[in-house]
């Protein structure tokens, strides 16, 4: 028995399979784009693409949020209640009333992490699935803001300027939204890729049981997961507000499935511990370009809701069928002593 | 989890394959002609003498709660029920489903209201509510958007289809200058209102002095602030060459105008239709919108509370020709169908907009 | 830690289970002593009707979830069948082909759920995620934004009318007929026993010589096939087939299921909780929509009892062992 | 072994779960520099005092002391953060993480901006596998490592942690002679640099080549800690089962009938591969072999829970299906199956539901169970097998060891099989009860049932089975008769090599 010359640490095949896995998202966008080009040149004019790079900055910041939850192998439905909370609570903060964008986002992000708290408490100490504390506060979230607004609808015109234009204005043709969503991304992607905590929420959702042996601070670490997903909610609500400059107790029912069609096409495991908010952000912008698309291409705008539907379906299976293979693959790599 | 399952699944199939190819059964063509609609009594003769009365329990109900057009809407019905020394009471869905609007209408007929001022999600799917809500001795009075003419005794009308038709197409050709591309930016499919109109536009548009307007394509923005915005945009994408968007529904065009006010179409592209001043003020003021027309409102739910108060009190019973009085706006007569006409649409530019607060 | 934990986990679901009867019980009488109106036969007909979707799709979703899955594509079923109902209605078809055509329409759906589930092996979560976007969005292929209307008069009112000149729902015989079929095979059946024992370990059902994929495939079947009946009979009740009919509605199913006392990682549960659990939501629903109370209440209400039908035997379990040691 | 104060010193503990008292007032020092074994049976609590120095359990009384100083240890973190490090039985990886950071978790070489730098994360990996001697990939993920190597990358973050306490927990189990010298060496390297080894397996030679000194539990409660330089093999066992051997089993001689269970060519890759054997009717065989070999596999591959690439099953001459435990069953199988918990019962379900589970359907009347004749069925097995519960709708659970084996027991003979497969049928379970499973065995040999039996217990092989089938990777390596099988023997076949008992 001698010491072995180790080989260089190449890449493994699993990278490179991950890396495919965003890879098919990409080309999926890259044909998408094309065909629709083909028959409307417009739609690659600077114009259209703010539009849908807009489109996607919401869905992408609450995306990244719920990838982090999912990737501890929790889920947290109530993202659009937490989105709508905040967002009226930053229009009524605004209403007549000029603040700088700055404490408006951190206000909406404080709304947010409430909310996760709220959220995370219930998951780790009260013992509840994250399944049933989300849905009950999918409901209880819009319940308090429909309560509060009461009806009302606070309108672009009484929102101050500067606020609007934070929504709509560019920086060298890139809206600030977009901007926002990017620095969202490249932050959490970087933690979670580079930091030990990134790793361990990993590593919670690779093996709740492995964690807790590994001295893991599983309990922290979900409220955190939570916290986080809540605050970039709240922050997509102030987003929302920017953009749409119309608020209601409405603003973004129904969200939650797309946001979490939207990480699960871009490659997050259900049952977590695998995938990265880079998928999660590629699926946000596959799906609003699908959207965007379908309009421009004139397809029924009825088609929209079928085709994430088959998109969900059909990530979830090649995942699947590609996972089968590597783990056949891994299993013939073993290791030997010399 | 037994195997007789499948032959189960495939003798259901079978027998329903039989009935079919056996031609037997119900089909539509068979109950269009049976279904006679339901009638309901509309009780003792109208005695336009008799007094209104007091403590009328009158009840609004729109297709959904949280939209600004409602609120003024029901907030004139309010002032009229106070008025007539009645009971105001607004209940509604968050959802703008049919579904949720039988519950409530059920939820009505027990509370034992006098009225039912409603605006309806779906003309059908509220009938029989309606019907039982009026063999309990309600009176159902429908605004904004009408249910089938077998279950309610009157509709208030904001403006004559033919009206509105005409006044859009009008606008539409003077922002356009008269030839080019324009679009519209419907609510649902399925609205009502908005279809009617858009016929009547259509009509108008394939007579000789428009010939030179194109209707290129009717979106449908649901009614949804950001559907809306997204089918506007989707819009001006596919037709580089359009002129002008008609949104006859106060959610598409302030939709629409946000989006152009801040992209690189405004000036370029004409934004028209029925709009709230609030709503569209900024719109207006920054020169995105030149001209837009809407009847007041508050108007509409103040006139369906006077209709249902004379219905209630017995001085009208919603046949034509009946003439009651509504308060500050003078007497109305009822027309075929029970229709009752609030009157012309008011054209708001920047001009005039500043005079209006709703 | 089993044994003790053990022990009370059976006292914790037996006494959810007759806590939440009682809880209904008892905000029947309350709601019918203080609310005008709740307690006359018409509104007892209007209660019936308003749950009616909930209560059958709450049935097998009650089995799915015993098993440990979980199906959310329940109320895109409905609207499917909804829409094709309409379509075929559209088209001429006779009625008494539409409505058998309809079922199997469900029971299709619920195979390609199960297909999913259990041949491929995906989380169940993910897939009817994906099946309540596809389902919804075929139903509004189909249909599109239009509603179809003007179904016979016989199936409407039958529908919406009552048995002979009792004030009791013609639908309420389906809702007890379908009550007692999945209640008896959940709790008297080899079927039953199979469910219970794949949702508590799967691997220890498959020693024992179950059939886990099989049995969790015929359960979707059996959950689409009453997704389509229920699509019917709301096509019928409103006359009106609709592609958004019953949207949003799983999130009540679970709901109801959920308060029923059924543990959502599966092999806990019983019929009677969930039918309690299904009218105390439909029935406070309505006691606060007669009592004025707005919507918006009732969304919090139903939130906060989801969570806490989990949390309050959680927190009972923990002050237990607290005081214990 | 160095003198002065322990590096950890164990004093009096105890733990109960439940009514069951695991571990009693246990008390021992271990030294650092000092490699010290713990033995006992399957269930004398050994892994209860790992969990409990691992921070996962808490002892109800008792102290543990670091270096003299009373240690809280209430969470896994505070374990390792006190230098205790622990390598479970079950390796615990991350599945989805690289084999590197499965070894850094917690402990990420960090650069600048304190992100974790990867490269050196990736190079100490390569240097504990250098140190270890054996290459895995640090950049694969953990998902698809065979047990061995999830063992050696759980050793890795042991040794990654420069660990004052380590504690191994049957770490040997699934390893290959070579791997196992070659964790020695580094046990050994590590023993000198001065840290505290608690080692715990069931092979006797390894005990000896490693270590000093050992511990000896039996039910929970210590019996004695001595020299190993002071104490024979013989000695130790005795103290361990705390009786005489022989006595224990209880095998009728009985003259072997037809062939019930025949398997040829039987393949499922990369498990086993072309095993072939019959079973007789009146016949105990038992299937030895070290965990890991595939002999759990074989036998659920035959009762249809595992499916098969190739080769043939037969009862009594009549081929099964693959992959339909529902047909083994109708031809009079049973698989009393190895993990309790997970496969032989249905934890959160009554007793009576556990016992009634397999034959609900023919239990049932035109379709329906009505709950009597399962009751009473049950009430009937579970008094032929003398089981202790309060009442029948406890949750199985919520008994014994003894109890739920016999509960398990109880469900598969009332199936009335003509082939009762067995697979550790002794596990974790008392004394007592061991001895009634035992003789339960033999009488259903004596009346005709064949019985297959996989066990790692040697004295219970050699004592219960007319013949012994040896598995070593996947392959039947020998038969012995009654008359040949010895320990050495068995051994000799399990390893590949000669043992040195």
């Amino acid at each position: 028995m001698t010491a072995v010359d180790l080989p260089a640490p190449r890449r493994s095949s699993l990278d490179v399979v991950l890396r495919a896995r965003e890879l098919g998202i990409v080309l999926a966008l890259v044909l998408l784009v094309a065909v629709t080009t083909i028959s409307n040149p417009r739609f690659v004019s600077g114009q259209s693409i703010r539009d849908i790079l807009l489109g996607t900055a919401i869905l992408a910041v609450l995306a990244v949020g719920q990838a982090v939850v999912v990737i501890t192998r929790n889920i947290d439905l109530s993202v659009g209640s937490v989105l709508g909370l905040s967002a009226f609570t930053v229009g009524t903060l605004l209403q007549n009333n000029n603040l700088p964008v700055l404490p408006v986002l951190l206000a909406g992000a404080g709304v947010g992490v409430v909310c996760g708290a709220v959220n995370g408490v219930l998951v780790r100490y009260g013992n509840v699935p994250a399944l049933v504390v989300t849905l009950g506060t999918l409901y209880v979230f819009r319940g308090i803001t429909y309560f509060w607004a009461g009806g009302s609808q606070i309108n672009a015109d009484e929102l101050p300027a500067a606020f609007l234009d934070f929504g709509t204005a560019t920086l060298v043709g890139v809206p600030y939204l977009v901007l926002l969503a990017v620095l969202v991304l490249v932050v959490t992607g970087v933690v979670l890729r580079n930091y030990r905590m990134g790793r361990e929420l990993y590593a919670m959702g690779s093996s709740p049981q492995a964690a807790r042996l590994a001295g893991i601070a599983v309990g922290r670490r979900t409220v955190g997961a939570f916290v986080v997903s809540g605050a970039l909610a709240g922050l997509a609500g102030v987003l929302f507000a920017a953009r749409f400059g119309t608020i209601d107790a409405a603003a973004g029912t129904g969200y939650e499935l797309n946001v979490v069609a939207a990480v699960v096409v871009g490659g997050v495991a259900v049952f977590g511990g695998s995938g990265t908010v880079w998928g999660a952000a590629l699926g946000a912008l596959l799906l609003t370009t699908i959207g965007s698309a379908l309009a421009v291409l004139e397809i029924n705008q009825f088609w929209q809701q079928a085709i994430v539907g088959g998109l969900i379906l059909l990530a979830i299976g090649a995942d699947r069928l590609v996972a089968v293979r590597v783990a056949a693959g891994l299993k013939k790599r073993g290791s030997h002593v010399s | 989890m037994s195997s007789r399952k499948p032959q189960l699944v495939a003798a259901l199939a079978v027998a329903a394959l039989a009935l079919t190819a056996c031609g037997g059964g119900t089909t539509k063509s068979d109950t269009a002609a049976g279904n006679t609609p339901e009638t309901v009594s509309a009780g003792t003769k109208a005695d336009p003498n008799a007094p209104l009365k007091e403590g009328l329990k009158i009840a609004y109900l729109p297709k959904q709660l949280n939209n600004p057009y409602t609120d003024v809407e029901v907030g004139g019905g309010k002032v009229a029920v106070e008025e007539i020394k009645g009971e105001y009471k607004l209940v509604g869905p968050n959802d703008a489903s049919a579904s949720s609007q039988v519950s409530y209408i059920n939820t009505l007929i027990q509370q034992q209201q006098d009225v039912i001022v409603v605006a309806a999600n779906d003309p059908n799917a509220v009938c029989p509510s309606l019907n039982q809500a009026r063999k309990a001795g309600i009176k159902v009075v429908t605004f904004d958007s009408d249910a089938a003419k077998t279950c309610r005794d009157a509709f208030i009308n904001q403006a004559s289809t033919q009206g509105i038709g005409e006044s859009l197409v009008k606008m539409a050709s003077e922002l356009a200058g008269g030839a080019g591309e324009i679009a519209i930016l419907s609510a649902t499919p399925n609205a009502t209102n908005q279809n009617s109109w858009i016929k009547v536009m259509q009509t108008e548009l394939a007579k000789p002095e428009n010939s030179k307007l194109k209707l290129v394509k009717i979106a449908y923005g649901n009614d949804d602030d950001q559907k809306s915005f997204t089918e506007a945009q989707g819009l001006l994408q596919s037709y580089p060459n359009l002129k002008v968007i008609v949104s006859p529904t106060t959610v598409g065009i302030a939709a629409a105008s946000r989006y152009v006010s801040a992209s690189s179409y405004k000036g370029k592209v004409a934004i028209t239709g029925l709009g709230l001043p609030n709503q569209m003020r900024q719109y207006v003021k920054d020169g995105t919108v030149k001209k837009f027309a809407l009847w007041n409102p508050a108007d509409i739910g103040y006139l369906a509370a006077y209709a249902g108060a004379a219905m209630s009190s017995g001085q009208i019973t919603g046949a034509e020709g009946e003439k009651f009085k509504a308060g500050k706006l003078g007497e109305y007569t009822i027309g075929a169908d029970g229709e009752i006409v609030l009157g012309p649409p008011t054209e708001f530019t920047a001009a005039n907009i500043d005079q209006f607060d709703f | 830690m089993s044994a003790e934990l053990t022990v009370t986990r059976t006292a914790r679901l037996a006494n959810w289970n007759v806590a939440i009867i009682a809880i209904t019980v008892l905000v029947l009488i309350v709601a019918a002593a203080t609310v005008d109106s709740f307690g006359t036969s018409r509104n007892f007909g209007f209660l019936v009707l308003d749950l009616l979707p909930i209560a059958l799709v709450a049935l097998p979703m009650t089995l799915v979830i015993v098993t440990g899955e979980i199906d959310l594509s329940v109320a895109s079923s409905l609207g499917l069948s909804s829409a094709v109902m309409g379509y075929l209605w559209n088209a001429n078809q006779p009625i008494e082909t539409i409505i058998p055509l309809c079922l199997l329409l469900g029971a299709v759906l619920g195979a390609v759920n199960g297909f999913f589930v259990t041949f491929l092996g995906l989380p169940s979560l993910a897939v009817t995620i994906g099946t309540l976007a596809l389902y919804r969005g075929l139903a509004f292929v189909v249909l599109g934004d239009s509603a179809v209307a003007d179904f016979p008069a016989l199936y409407t009112d039958w529908v919406t009318g009552t048995i002979g000149g009792t004030p009791i729902p013609n639908v309420l015989i389906v809702i007890v007929v379908l009550a007692v079929v999945f209640g008896v095979v959940l709790h008297a059946t080899p079927v039953g026993r199979a469910v219970f024992a794949v949702g508590a370990s799967e691997q220890a059902a498959r020693f024992a010589g179950l059939r886990p994929g099989r049995l969790k495939f015929w359960l979707y079947v059996a959950s689409g096939l009453v997704a389509g009946l229920a699509g019917v009979l709301w096509t019928l009740r409103y006359s009106s087939a609709r592609a958004d009919n019953g949207a949003g509605l799983e999130l009540a199913v679970v709901a109801a299921v959920l308060l029923g006392g059924v543990s959502i990682f599966g092999g806990r549960g019983a019929l009677p909780g969930v039918i309690a659990g299904v009218v105390l939501l439909g029935a406070l629903q309505n006691a606060l929509r007669l009592s004025d109370v707005s919507n918006e209440a009732l969304n919090v209400v139903t939130g906060v009892l989801l969570i806490v039908s989990v949390l309050a035997p959680n927190l009972a379990r923990s002050v237990l062992q607290r005081r214990r040691t | 072994m160095a003198a002065g104060t322990p590096v950890l010193r164990v004093r009096a503990v105890s733990k109960s779960f439940g009514a069951v008292a695991a571990v009693r007032e246990v008390s021992f020092d271990l030294y650092g520099g000092e490699a010290h074994a713990l033995v006992g049976e399957n269930g004398a609590g050994k892994s209860t005092i790992v969990k409990m120095l691992a921070g996962v359990h808490r002892p109800d009384s008792g102290t543990i002391e670091l270096n003299g100083v009373p240690a809280e240890l209430h969470t896994p973190a505070d374990a390792k953060a006190a230098g205790i490090a622990v390598i479970y039985q079950e390796p615990t990886l991350f599945p989805d993480l690289t084999v590197a950071e499965n070894i850094a978790m917690g402990r990420q070489p960090l650069g600048r901006f304190k992100t974790i730098d990867r490269a050196a994360m990736v190079r100490q990996a390569a240097q504990l596998f250098t140190r270890l001697g054996v290459s895995i990939d640090p950049n694969r993920p953990a998902r698809g490592l065979s047990i061995a190597d999830q063992q050696l990358v759980e050793i890795a973050k042991a040794l990654s942690a420069d660990a004052r306490v380590v504690v191994m927990d049957e770490p040997t189990a699934a390893l290959t002679g070579v791997e196992v010298e070659r964790l020695f060496a580094v046990a050994r390297s590590l023993r000198d640099d001065g840290a505290a080894l608690m080692f715990i397996s069931h092979r006797f030679e390894e005990i000896t080549a490693l270590c000093e000194r050992v511990t000896i539990m039996r039910d929970g409660r210590h019996v004695s800690t001595e020299l190993l330089a002071g104490i024979t093999v013989d000695e130790m066992v005795r103290k361990m089962v705390g009786r005489d051997l022989g006595a224990l089993f209880p095998k009728q001689d009985v003259t072997p009938g037809a062939v019930a269970l025949s398997v040829r060519d039987l393949s499922r890759d990369p498990v086993f591969k072309d095993v072939s054997f019959d079973v007789r009717a009146g016949e105990i065989v038992a299937l030895a072999g070290l965990i890991g070999s595939g002999r759990s596999e074989v036998v659920q591959s035959i009762f249809g829970v595992d499916p098969r690439d190739s080769g043939t099953v037969e009862i009594a001459g009549k081929a099964l299906r693959p992959s339909s435990p529902k047909q083994a069953m109708a031809a009079g199988v049973a698989l009393v199956p190895e993990d309790r918990r997970q496969q032989g019962l249905v934890m959160e379900l009554s007793i009576e539901r556990n016992v009634t589970l397999p034959r609900s359907r023919s239990l049932s009347r035109l379709g329906f169970l009505t709950g009597g004749r399962e009751r009473r069925s049950a009430r009937e097995w579970t008094e032929r097998l003398t089981t202790k519960y309060g009442r029948l709708s406890d949750e199985v659970g919520t008994l014994s060891g003894g109890n739920q084996q016999k509960v398990v027991l109880a469900k598969w003979l009332a199936t009335k099989p003509t082939v009762l497969i067995v697979d550790e049928p002794t596990r974790g379970i008392d004394v007592g009860t061991k001895a009634e499973v035992h003789r339960l065995m033999s009488r259903l040999a004596a009346e005709g049932v064949a019985v297959l039996m996989v066990s790692s217990e040697l004295p219970e092989v050699l004592g219960m089975a007319d013949r012994v089938l040896v598995m070593r990777e996947g392959r039947l390596v020998a038969e012995l008769d009654r008359s040949e099988a010895t320990e050495e023997s068995v051994m000799f076949a399990a390893t590949g090599q000669e043992a040195s008992l």
